[in-house]
């Protein structure tokens, strides 16, 4: 049933940003986000998490299409031109769909 | 007669260089540099108790003094020799114009295994740095624009760890005393090198992992990496023979001078002006000038303050 | 060629459960588990790992869709009321599809 | 003379309040705990090699009791007058039934720094009193349901970090003695008070990140987390006295009967009781009666013992 | 617009195999991947990461679907016999489809 | 007497059949296992400065010897009785060639709590041991395939964590002097038996956790585990009295013969011999061998090296 489709917006970005991003996928209708720590490698080099400056996030936000669209257009205005950021989405199956 | 923690230091550098799986865990980098900082601010707060305030304002406000003109004289170099965009020299010349706690541990270490005492309140000194450098950074990258919002910077750069726990050790260094730290001396005193030499390990390993990136930046960087803290620490100099400081005071007012912030500055510096770009001044002041301060420079500061005071017979 | 197409059920929750999802996703059919540390927020408040209690687990098990239909049918009667979780899950390609 | 330590908790709020990113990595706050376990459990184990365990019993069982009383007590309180769920009081009720090891390491510090000595064996009381407020909470919401796993439970809170290390410490520390421990004394006994002024830190930053919560759940629990503790404090004192300890003893079983678990009950309770809001009982007893003990009850119920004892002529 | 459908592909693996896969996922035409540090259980046993030995990482790595398809094929060929090892992979939306 | 470090061993083991839900977090592991490393690598460097090296050529190349023929032993045994694959009998006769630095740390403990002196350049027989049985468990599983890939397995074995920071340590050791440590001594020397104790503690977790996995891989590999050890400490007692050194260094290089590698050889084997079955070897290893040396081997090591030592009339 497809009322039960929600769209899935991963965030991969420099732990600096996670204070930012925490607060911008809120305001812009997020109503939860689950954060693991990562470690990378892209156009902006290798990020190792050595130490704090070079760790990465992942940042998994569940939420409607709109608002995903709505937080991908906003990282791309804000954040791409300056900061380590890959953002990719996908479409997934939920319980309690109200929920997201 | 090499100290061990400079051994440990190019241990690091060689398991780097040959690509070691060896790693110090973020988590445990992190405990080290809590562990230096509360120590560092703590030994610092006790001798605060003994000192008139009054008498040290006058440094204080010199040592911000510096902090401003530091990155004004770095900024023209790195545009003009250096041909970096406006953003990334004003980036630059804000790392060089603050200042590396870690140079400074290893600088109060050697001072110590050479018996050289100094005036024990320059751990203030070192926070009182930390600041005016970033100021002058975001300024020059951003001139007076409105839309720069500061608030958000003042809360980066004082809730930071750094200068929170610095200041937090002064803090509870003064209050309680000297019998007073007595119960956790163990703790932060006692082990204080041993924490060092494990901080340089890592410190040795991260500045290996920024060799290759030199490459890519070129010699100009290599130059100046080396050459601006020796230019920054005649500054120190000055002003420890201005207020007549102890050879060791002095001393340790070039280390700060010479030293290149690699933790305020840049988290100050991502939030404030962005577009620099944060790879290039840490692998100056990682790749280059730690590694340069650490082996050659400190010695060298103290050789040449030495030399200042017989010199105006202080 | 469906054949290699399995579900890949997520789930993210309390790390004081983990011990009981671990036995639970195993008795229901699944063969292997993932599982990774990460913190976050939701209806239930922010956990942000600072310590044991509010650090959360992500678990990821790939499995035929029925055991995953099974699984999330278990985790909404057991902990949907009294437990931080969010589920979902959406179809993946896998090589050696009879592994899972 | 403030104790560092609990310079160390102020920090730890006020880096909080202020909203700092500074954090303990929840690897060296397990490492921490570790550590102070350990050490707690060992310093109890040697003396208890001392103890004719028949002297003993006595006052485990009366301790005990007081574990199995003090939620009776909570319980309608926080029901009543709290209008709490049954589950929320039954949770909360076992929570301050129960002890926190972190309190009584703060008061033994605390003890120590004013030469007051008390009998060693408290660990022991310590772990004992962990244990019955647990199977009353349980109780207390469930009623002797069959469907109830005792098994889960027991196992949980028997082979949960806590208990484990009190009792692994306090076996380690009987067996050995006090010559055996001599070559781990550096680690677990010098290291004491700076590992613990590390841990309060923490607690003061977890404290402060509960505040916001406070609001939401309003004064009654803000009374309830600091009277609590004071009613509680009574029976550890009248434990003191009938078996005539001495005022250090019988301020740390003050401190046993008014600390509150954040450790052993919040998961004990979320495997149990999980329709029981954690959030609620932990803002309670890491928000209100932790900071409340450190920074206030610790002194008073020291000075309500010293009161007690003169009076009673002890 | 199915020019920004990219492959997302997700290795879990045992980390000494760390410096292998990433040498190997971008000899193959990765732009980039990131790892988180993760812990599971599969055909191999428990890995609990409680100490180096038997830890796992989890990469991922998005790409065009011919790479993906290169990689998993390596995969399989060098590490399926001998390693703790299981890939799968699922199409996303990405932003900057050239990125990858 | 027992020692507090064995005891905090048992713990582990107990905590873990308990399936107790304590863990040191891996990154605490990692960080005690440094300190040991390197605590090990700058007690022998220290000595090392004191020694005539062409005195101790002869011994390298005897253990050294020693490394290369111990797993010829064990491996025919393996095939033939154990009826192991040809991969699977290679890797395990590797790990008993080997060595196990945590053995060795307990055994230095055993013999300083005895005040047992021995030859204070063991820890660089120790790195010595660690090469040659990775190179035979190779040649044994591969025969002289031309596509082994050397290089990568020279570079594993090296930049390892275990050989680098023993060798690293060494280094340091011996360029510092004894004088030149002793502000780190806090740090290295002063916690390492603290540090001991809680590497033991997580170690019996790991190894309680393999007790299972000894069922599904049956007797043979039990009595493996306890019988080669016992057969190898022979050559190393040999090696002791054949330089006539001490009873302590003759109990060491047993102990060192005895002890099985977790670390450097199961990590060169992933690698090089990947279809072996690591679980196999690690299970025969930690869930065997570490245990038996520790609680059985130690002891037992020294008194034949006393017996002997009386024969020879050493
Ligand atoms: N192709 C990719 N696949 C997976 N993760 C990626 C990829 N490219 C970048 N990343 C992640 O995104 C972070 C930022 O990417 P970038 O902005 O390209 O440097 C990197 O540090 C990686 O963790
Ligand atoms: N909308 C969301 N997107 C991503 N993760 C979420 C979302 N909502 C909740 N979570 C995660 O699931 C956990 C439990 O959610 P909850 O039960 O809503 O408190 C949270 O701590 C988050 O880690
Ligand atoms: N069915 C599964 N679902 C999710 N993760 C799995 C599954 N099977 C295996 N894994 C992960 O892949 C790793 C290797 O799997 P294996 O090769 O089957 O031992 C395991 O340690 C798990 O982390
Ligand atoms: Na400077
Ligand atoms: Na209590
Ligand atoms: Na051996």
């Amino acid at each position: 049933m497809s009322a039960n489709i929600r769209t899935l917006l991963t965030i991969i970005s420099e732990s600096s940003l996670e204070n930012r991003l925490v607060r911008d996928v809120q305001k812009l209708g997020a109503r939860g986000y689950t954060i693991t720590e990562c470690r990378g490698k892209g156009a902006r080099g290798a990020r190792d998490a050595e130490w704090d400056y070079d760790s990465n996030i992942r940042m998994e936000v569940i939420c409607s299409r709109e608002t995903a669209l709505a937080i991908e257009k906003w990282l791309q205005e804000k954040y791409y031109d300056d900061f380590a950021i890959v953002v990719y989405s996908d479409d997934v199956n939920v319980l309690r769909p109200d929920k997201f | 007669m090499l100290d061990p923690i400079i051994l440990f230091f190019l241990l690091g550098i060689i398991a780097g260089l040959a690509r070691s799986e060896l790693r110090l865990p973020s988590q445990i980098y992190d405990f080290v540099s809590i562990l230096l900082l509360l120590a560092i601010g703590l030994k610092g707060g006790v001798e605060l108790a003994q000192q008139p305030f009054a008498k040290l304002a006058p440094q204080i406000l010199a040592v911000f003094a510096m902090g401003l003109i530091l990155p004004l004289f770095a900024f023209p170099v790195l545009r003009k020799l250096g041909k970096f965009k406006r953003a990334d020299a004003a980036s630059i010349a804000a790392h060089y114009g603050s200042v590396s706690v870690g140079t400074y541990a290893v600088a109060i270490a050697y001072l110590a295994s050479n018996d050289v005492s100094f005036e024990q309140y320059m751990p203030l000194l070192l926070v009182v740095l930390e600041v005016p450098a970033i100021l002058v950074g975001i300024l020059l990258a951003r001139g007076l624009s409105k839309n720069m919002n500061w608030g958000e910077v003042a809360h980066e750069i004082f809730t930071g760890k750094g200068v929170l726990l610095l200041l937090g050790g002064l803090a509870i260094g003064w209050i309680a005393g000297p019998e007073g730290l007595e119960p956790i001396k163990p703790m932060f005193f006692d082990l204080f090198k041993g924490v060092l030499a494990l901080f340089l390990l890592e410190m040795g390993l991260i500045a290996a992992a920024r060799v290759s990136a030199l490459r890519t930046y070129g010699a100009f960087l290599l130059v100046f990496g080396v050459v601006m803290p020796l230019f920054s620490s005649l500054f120190g100099i000055g002003i420890g023979l201005l207020f007549d400081l102890s050879v060791g005071g002095t001393t340790v007012l070039a280390v700060l001078a010479a030293s290149a912030s690699y933790i305020a500055v840049p988290a100050a510096m991502r939030i404030s002006v962005p577009e620099a770009n944060p790879s290039l001044s840490l692998t100056a002041s990682l790749g280059i000038t730690f590694p340069f301060n650490v082996l050659v420079g400190i010695p060298l500061y103290y050789q040449m303050c030495l030399w200042a005071h017989s010199v105006t017979g202080g």
